[in-house]
């Protein structure tokens, strides 16, 4: 059971939050400029790293914040990811 | 390979045991091969018995990271059914149903398929709806999907023992007479044993570390034991699809999750079928031949790869299990572990081509041990005739530039 | 095999009866069944699991692999292990998998059978036929004890806790390292499967700064368990080792009366591991035979429970171990036949014992056979002088002992073999797991005590001459024996079964077999010989099937390496794991302020989404659902129904780019919508399917009030909340959920505005309160905001109220609407309401597939937007066309016909054929307004088939019927708006 | 036989939710007279009203249920025009009172956060049987309210009766 840091909240169990995917799947500022093969990708394909991966975590029962940890699939080691560099 | 009968066991007995043969060979890798599989499952191993059996390909190899049959094969709750929505699903699933009921004989190994049939009880009207969907779509393709009335349920699983006060009451269920436990184990050592004696070398403890390409196809795969060369590589990794992939720069509709499984101390036989507790925390369960209760839930909620599961999905799981048997209170929880899926965005299986020419993929779907002979024998055609077999025409990677899925729940929920 | 007359820790003073097989015995308060079986002169406690051959107790710890037993005194419990079992007045066990006795089992005929039963010998046979007829017979012989008939009585409880430091283990080391850590201020719990601290100490004599070994551990216990940073449990179980330093134990004899266990989930930044470690028995033939015990087992029982398993006796080692135990033997009264040690020689300590307690000691031997079968006669053995025999009634070996590195290697921790203590040790450590002592491979007290004392430093880098006390001196030990041990396998082709896994009855042959037939990996083997496989795990057969395998494949023990470790430690109640969570408490019943109204006036009720429970249908005296539904619906569309509509989702969104928000979460504009109106907007995923759809109201320039389908509303306010906090940071809006905030009460139907108008109102009625305006101000005093909001296609007034007077308002509407037959109404009469007027309900006909288009909702998609989610789905879906399924209507050409959910669609031709799959009903239902079944459904090109012949294929029935526009009932809606 | 602790349901209160950045947050105080508690966990506690801070830009102001009105109206006015969100909550939320030597072996029966860490007064919002609530800490170890939807205030309610131990 991971201990995820929030960081207004501090260290909770995983229970309170929702993992909510990779951090680099980004909206495109422009959809209808990307292409068909472009657009799938961002629709439907993860990078599903083994190893460090940088997500969105909320923390839906607590401040219900959304924030970012690096956390590494295999080991489930994690360290925060600082505000600024988001 | 000689073959295994009461007689077999007979004479052997009468010398100690002492010259049964090997089941596979452990061959050194050759330089070049036909066909390299990559993952030495059920799904690699049966893709390279269908190439030798049904295509006269054998000079394949299956490389296997770890020892064969140790990823997904080894740790799955030996459930087989085809109830599913959709009418790209069925007719796949069902034939994976028939195959694993002829395998024993065809690979002369016993995969102990007995034909338990799948009880998924119904709580709510929306669960209701569900299973009618499933089973007009499921009567169409041939495969029975009967509802039940609560006494049916009853009658058939003596130890059905909801409380009073049932959170969502069960008003009855939906039963698949068809659906089947296989032993796991021996799904990957009867494929293995039959795929070896046709002259497919298995080679475990051969990690692939990279793929070689030239302008845009395939030439080879480097590996812990050294370089192999082949024109046609087939990926079968379960849980790895995305690692694969990406060393021929292929993204992939997947995310890998933990799949828990776990079971009871061993005792007299209490449950015959299969049971799905669909509207709790979608726990299922059932009985092994040796009498342990096995226990399965949804995946964990988050992508791992650590092959290992986090306890509330134990905790969950047991609570809707003790709604309707509250008898197994006092019996304990032996061992629980976990598999690693390649959970597709819409749930099915992907058997598809690839961007790179020569390099195929069978990324097995959320359950991937039930679609195991199938997956294998649709791969070996794609990989021998370069064309999707008719039956596995939908599952490629198109079905999503084309937004056209085969929804069957998978992550859409929730993106 | 008799009771001591003193000695042990057992109450003479209270003697306790109970029941084995059948047969009435007695033992003493303080014994385990096991020690009291023994005491009773029973040997035989039950049969092997293949071979049914005759078993006694092997050990003295949950490793037991032999006697199994069935609890019927407490919950008829299977498969509980004899030493595990508190003895209790009035107890009943019985052996497991023997019919019809432990003494005479018929099965025992598996043993004549037996070399066709080599392992995995089932892959091999049974093909002929169905494994179904085969498998009816093999299920019946396997499976040990009986699962429990009755419901399970016990009341269970889960807790969290948070420790700075646990420690697993009251042992010496354990209870050291917990006094060092306590003292230094930080929080400390500490956890011991046994009924009092001591560990192995409760079993041997041994002294702590010259004091007896257990009196100085519960003296430290006693001091430590009164200070308030210290949490202590005794009789509770660490079963399992997660992530984040996060271990599950479970607690047996909880101190509140009412709870039978309790689970403890103990989030801890240090984990101290001191569980000590499991002695292993030796492979020689005959291994198995009631009277063939494990020596350290032994003296456990004779110093903790005066229980003697034998007069005589003869002691095979291969370590120094067992010579500590000869002076316990002796003063026990047992004759020592002889030691039989496997080693070339002995040290002077191990010479010194056996001298002291005159017993001859045969060096380079090695025992070939035990005589007897159900019970020792005797030993066969062979030395540098040949094959000798001796007698004797019991035979205590010991092949080594094995750190419990269970909960270690759970935390991830690698193990690796240690040649000189010849057993897997402690390697790479993971996450805050730390060994120390047994655990560790540090067998001597002395070494273990010294680990604990440096616990500090060793966790947190504090030197522990740091802290001022004097507690942290390392106590002194005397009267321990160094360990020595040479580990030396057994030569091939010796006569007789040899066995490895007790339980599961595999010998050294299977594991011979199984890396003959290549099966050459640790976990092949154990899979295919079902080696370790059993409840016992293979604590006890592993470490020698590990052995046997390096010496097959002439390869090092680290390089075989150990199977995976997987929690639990030891087996775990299903009762504790799902704690209180029985009944109502498994998932939430999520209620309004109507809940209780609706069922005292009898609804029938059903699961709504997001765990809301709501009323089905009205049904009165003797009405079926299709009667009651017909009644409600006919109310509705021809004078007034009610219904609770509180379980939809509403949001407030407050700020100046709420209507851009909007206007890139709905497919139409919403930026040009005036305050006091409302607007239907339609939400897509971004895969452009249907998502959710409702009314959002402008309430003043930068406030709206969002509402949205109940099974809907998490995942919805999960969506806009992530596009806020990650996509589109630079938005002015903020969120805020006030769903339960607002009770709504929808009055609908020709009679609406009549029933309302009875009330005492500042709100003008009249119709310049046009469809989708709102209104606030007060009916019968109570602040209210109607909103002429309707999802039956009939005038319809939402009254919403805020919870606390929300009951009170409903009973006043309800006596305002009896003149005018105000009707409660359920989901399911909503349900045909829906049908009739063709309303899409993504849940049904989006089915995951849909997108607007294809739902005929292209009037309400406003593609001129730069940009919303899901239209560059909608724009692919466009440019690639191809055939779609579109919702369509279905009329029955049998007007009375009975068409259920999920029906197939098929072509007119045939009946039922494999191609001809062309869609499904997604809803269909009797109209009683219309006279006649009608459904909505899914039809691939449904849009241009209008007026087409299809075949409803039901499961029970099919029936014709004719395609058409997806609305049945007012198509422009005048009701509604009028 | 059950554990020592007296569960009610409280009825006098008033929850205002405010979610505003820095510059609101000063016309908040000037308007209530009174410093908000910007720490987590953290909360200002006097007669009239108590300001609970539930996230950087999130709070609650918590007050006797006669005065909901006349406070919503105070805060709502100090912001208008500016970019702030003022809603009352009160019917949103049941509250809960645990009062007793055993309220925390109740509690941490359906918290799964370390209650040692909160001294009395503080308060916080965490994971709670499985609906979440917001915490109060009264008395630290004997006194604590407890507010959750009050969709799932018949869940609660069930679940904190049988969590004392209730031989129902």
């Amino acid at each position: 059971m991971l201990e995820i840091p929030c960081p207004w909240c501090g260290p909770r169990n995983e229970s309170e939050f929702v993992c909510a995917g990779e951090a680099d799947r980004k909206r495109p500022s422009d959809p209808e400029a990307e292409t068909e093969e472009a657009w799938a990708d961002y629709l439907f394909n993860s990078t599903n790293p083994k190893g460090v991966v940088r997500e969105w975590w909320w923390h839906v029962s607590g401040c219900t914040r959304w924030f970012q940890i690096d956390r590494d699939t295999v080991t489930h080691e994690i360290t925060p990811v600082e505000e600024s560099s988001k | 390979m000689k073959r295994f009968s009461i007689f077999s066991l007979a004479r052997n007995a009468l010398t100690g045991h002492r010259h049964w043969e090997k089941m596979w060979r452990s061959p050194d890798p050759k330089r070049e091969y036909d066909v390299v599989i990559i993952g030495g499952g059920g799904h690699g191993l049966g893709a390279a018995y269908f190439l030798a059996k049904e295509h006269g390909i054998t000079n394949v190899a299956v490389l296997e990271k770890g020892w064969l049959g140790g990823g997904n094969t080894g740790r799955n709750t030996m459930t087989v059914r085809s109830n599913f929505l959709r009418e790209d699903s069925v007719p796949f699933h069902e034939m994976s149903l028939d195959l694993y009921h002829q395998l024993s004989r065809d690979l002369n190994y016993n995969l102990m398929v007995s034909q338990r049939g799948m009880i998924t009880f119904i709580q709510s009207s929306a669960a209701n709806r569900v299973a009618l969907q499933m089973a007009n779509t499921m009567h169409i393709y041939g495969a029975e999907y009967r509802m039940l009335t609560l006494d049916e349920v009853k009658q058939k699983i003596p130890i059905f023992d909801p409380s009073p006060d049932m959170r969502l009451p069960v008003r009855g269920g939906v039963y698949q007479p068809r659906a089947s436990m296989v032993r796991h184990d021996a799904v990957a050592w009867g494929f293995a044993r039959a795929a070896d004696a046709r002259g497919v070398d298995i080679i475990q403890n051969c990690e692939v570390t990279g793929i070689q390409q030239e302008n845009g196809a395939v030439t080879g795969v480097e590996t812990t034991r050294g370089l192999i060369k082949a024109r046609k590589i087939g990926m079968a990794v379960a849980g790895h699809g995305s690692v694969v992939a990406s060393m021929v720069g292929q993204r992939l509709p997947i995310t890998t999750q933990p799949l828990q499984a776990w079971v009871s101390e061993p005792v007299k036989p209490v449950l015959n079928e299969i049971v799905v507790i669909r509207s709790y925390y979608g726990t299922y369960l059932m009985q092994s031949d040796k009498g342990e209760i096995v226990v399965g839930q949804g995946c964990d909620p988050y992508p791992s790869y650590a092959q290992r599961g986090t306890f509330p999905i134990i905790e969950d799981a047991t609570t809707s299990m003790l709604e309707v048997f509250p008898s197994f209170g006092r019996l304990k929880l032996l061992r629980h572990w976990a598999g690693m899926l390649d959970i597709p965005y819409d749930g099915s299986p992907i058997i598809s081509k690839t961007n790179t020419r020569g390099f195929y993929i069978d990324v097995a779907g959320s359950g991937g041990f039930k679609t195991t002979p199938a997956a294998a024998k649709t791969f070996a055609h794609l990989i021998a005739k370069d064309t999707p077999h008719p039956l596995a025409e939908k599952l490629g990677l198109e079905r999503f530039s084309s937004g056209r899925l085969i929804q069957e729940g998978g992550v859409s929920a929730n993106r | 095999m008799t009771r001591l007359a003193n000695g042990g820790v057992i109450d003479r003073q209270r003697p306790l009866h109970f029941t084995f097989n059948g047969k009435r015995y007695q033992g003493y308060e303080g014994d385990t069944l096991a020690s009291a079986l023994m005491a009773n002169d029973v040997l035989i406690v039950g049969r092997s699991f293949k071979y049914h051959r005759p078993r006694g107790i092997l050990t003295c710890g949950p490793e037991e692999p032999n006697a199994l037993v069935q609890l019927v005194s407490d919950g008829d419990q299977p498969n509980l292990r004899a030493t595990e079992v508190p003895l209790r007045e009035g107890l009943e066990a019985r052996s497991v998998n023997c019919w019809p006795s432990a003494k005479f089992d018929l099965r025992a005929i598996n043993s004549f059978l037996a070399p066709l039963f080599p392992a995995g010998f089932y892959y091999k046979t049974f093909m002929a036929g169905r494994w179904d007829f085969y498998s009816r017979f093999i299920r019946q012989a396997a499976g040990l004890g009986r699962s429990p008939k009755e419901r399970d009585p016990g009341r269970y409880e889960r807790v969290n806790h948070h420790t700075d430091v646990l420690v697993v283990g009251a042992g010496p080391t354990g209870v050291q390292a917990a006094k060092v850590l306590a003292e230094s201020g930080r929080d400390v719990m500490v956890i011991d499967m046994q009924a009092s601290p001591g560990g192995h100490l409760l079993f041997h004599s041994c002294q702590i700064d010259s004091q007896p070994g257990v009196e100085w551990v519960s003296q430290a216990a006693v001091e430590l368990r009164d200070r308030k940073n210290v949490t202590w449990l005794q009789n509770t179980t660490a079963t399992g080792y997660y992530d984040h330093n996060m271990v599950i134990a479970v607690e047996h004899e909880p101190a509140e009366s009412w709870l039978r266990e309790r689970l403890w989930h103990i989030r801890a930044k240090k984990v101290v591991i001191a569980t000590g470690a499991v002695e292993r028995p030796l492979i020689f033939p005959g291994n198995d035979r009631p009277g063939v015990m494990l020596a350290d087992a032994v003296a456990r029982y004779i110093q903790r429970f005066a229980a003697v398993p034998g007069k005589s006796v003869v002691i095979y080692t291969n370590n120094s171990t067992a010579y500590a135990h000869l002076e316990t033997f002796k003063a026990a009264g047992i004759e020592i036949q002889g030691v039989l040690d496997l080693r070339e020689s002995l040290s002077e300590t191990e010479l010194g014992l056996a001298s002291k307690s005159k017993v001859p000691v045969v060096v380079n031997s090695r025992i070939t056979g035990v005589q007897g079968r159900s019970a020792v006669k005797g030993v066969t053995y062979q030395d540098e002088s040949g094959i000798k025999t001796l007698s004797c009634d019991l035979v205590c070996h010991s092949g080594g002992w094995n750190p419990l590195i269970h909960l270690y290697s759970h935390a991830g921790g690698r193990s690796r073999f240690d040649q000189e203590s010849a057993a897997f040790v402690p390697g790479e450590r993971a996450q805050g797991a730390y060994s120390i002592g047994g655990a560790n491979g540090t067998f001597s007290l002395g070494q273990g005590l010294k680990e604990a004392s440096e616990i500090a430093n060793l966790l947190f880098g504090e030197k522990s001459d740091d802290s001022a006390s004097s507690a942290l001196a390392v106590p002194v030990t005397e009267g321990e024996v160094s360990y020595r041990i040479d580990e030396i396998w057994p030569e091939k082709g010796l006569k007789g079964k040899a066995f490895v896994d007790f339980q599961n009855d595999v010998t050294t042959a299977d594991i011979s077999l199984a890396v003959r037939e290549n099966f050459r990996s640790i976990e092949h083997v154990k899979r295919y010989t079902t080696a370790g496989m059993a409840v016992d795990q293979g604590k006890i057969g592993n470490p020698n099937v590990i052995g046997l395998v390096s010496r097959e494949l002439d390869q090092e023990q680290t390089s075989v390496g150990t199977t995976t470790f997987r929690p639990p430690f030891a087996p775990v109640s299903f009762g504790v794991i799902g704690g209180n969570e029985r009944g109502l408490l498994i998932i939430p019943a999520r209620t309004t302020p109507m809940t209780d109204w609706n069922i005292a006036n009898g609804a029938a009720m059903d699961e709504a989404g997001a765990n809301f429970r709501r009323p089905f249908f009205f049904p009165r005296a003797g009405e079926s659902m299709e009667d009651a539904v017909a009644r409600e619906a006919t109310a509705v569309r021809t004078s007034c129904g009610i219904y609770d509509g509180t379980p939809l989702g509403t949001f407030e969104l407050h700020g100046p780019d709420t209507a851009e928000l909007l206007n890139r979460l709905y497919t139409n504009r919403f930026d040009n919508l005036p305050v006091g109106r409302g607007r239907f907007g339609l939400m897509l995923r971004e895969d452009g399917r249907l998502f959710d759809d409702g009314v959002t109201f402008r309430v003043d320039e930068t406030r709206y009030l969002m509402s949205c389908g109940t099974g809907a509303a998490g995942a919805v306010y999960a969506h806009i909340d992530r596009l806020l906090q990650t996509e589109w940071i630079d938005l002015k809006v903020y969120l805020v959920n006030v769903s339960a905030a607002w009770a709504t009460m929808c009055v609908c139907g020709p009679m609406a505005r009549k029933v309302l108008d009875k009330l005492e109102s500042d709100i003008a009625l009249d119709p310049s309160f046009r469809f989708l305006d709102f209104r606030d101000g007060t009916l019968e005093g109570i602040p209210v905001r109607l909103a002429r909001v309707s999802y039956t296609g009939e005038l319809s007034f939402e009254v919403n109220v805020a919870r606390r007077s929300a009951l009170k308002l409903w009973t006043i509407l309800i006596d305002a609407g009896k003149e005018f037959g105000i009707t409660p109404v359920g989901s399911e009469t909503s349900g045909v309401l829906r049908i009739e007027k063709g309303f899409i309900s993504p849940g049904h006909e989006g089915d995951n597939i849909t997108n607007p288009f294809d739902a005929g909702m292209g009037w309400i998609v406003d593609m001129t937007k730069p940009d919303f989610i899901g239209k560059r789905s909608l724009l692919r879906d466009m440019r690639l066309g191809g055939e779609r399924q579109h919702v369509v209507g279905l009329l029955p050409d049998d007007e009375r016909a009975a068409v259920a959910d999920g029906s197939a669609l098929l072509p007119a031709q045939q009946e039922l054929s494999r191609s001809g799959f062309q869609g499904h009903v997604t809803a269909a239902c009797f109209s009683p307004t219309l006279k006649r079944t009608i459904a909505l459904g899914l039809l691939k090109d449904g849009q241009s088939r209008h007026g087409e012949k299809v075949i409803i294929s039901g499961l029970e029935n099919s029936c014709p019927a004719t395609v058409s526009a997806p609305v049945f009932y007012d198509p422009k809606g005048e009701r509604m708006r009028g | 036989m059950s554990y020592q602790v007296e569960v009610s349901s409280l009825a006098d209160y008033a929850l205002i939710n405010l979610r505003g950045e820095a510059q609101v947050i000063t016309n908040w105080e000037a308007a209530l007279d009174v410093v908000f508690p910007k720490a987590p966990h953290t909360a200002v506690i006097n007669e009239a009203f108590s300001v609970l801070s539930l996230a950087s830009d999130h709070w609650w102001v918590r007050t006797a249920l006669k005065s909901e009105d006349e406070v919503f109206r105070r805060l709502s006015q100090a912001v208008s025009g500016e970019h702030a969100a003022v809603t009352v909550v009160t019917d949103h939320f049941q509250g809960f009172s645990i009062k007793g030597p055993d309220a925390v072996a109740v509690l941490r029966q359906g918290f799964s956060l370390d209650l040692r860490l909160l001294d009395s007064g503080q308060c916080t919002r965490g994971g709670f049987a499985r609906c979440g609530a917001t915490l109060q800490v009264v008395e630290s170890g004997t006194d604590y309210e407890l507010f959750v939807e009050s969709s799932y205030s018949k869940y609660v309610e069930c679940w904190l009766k049988v969590a004392q131990g209730d031989t129902v």
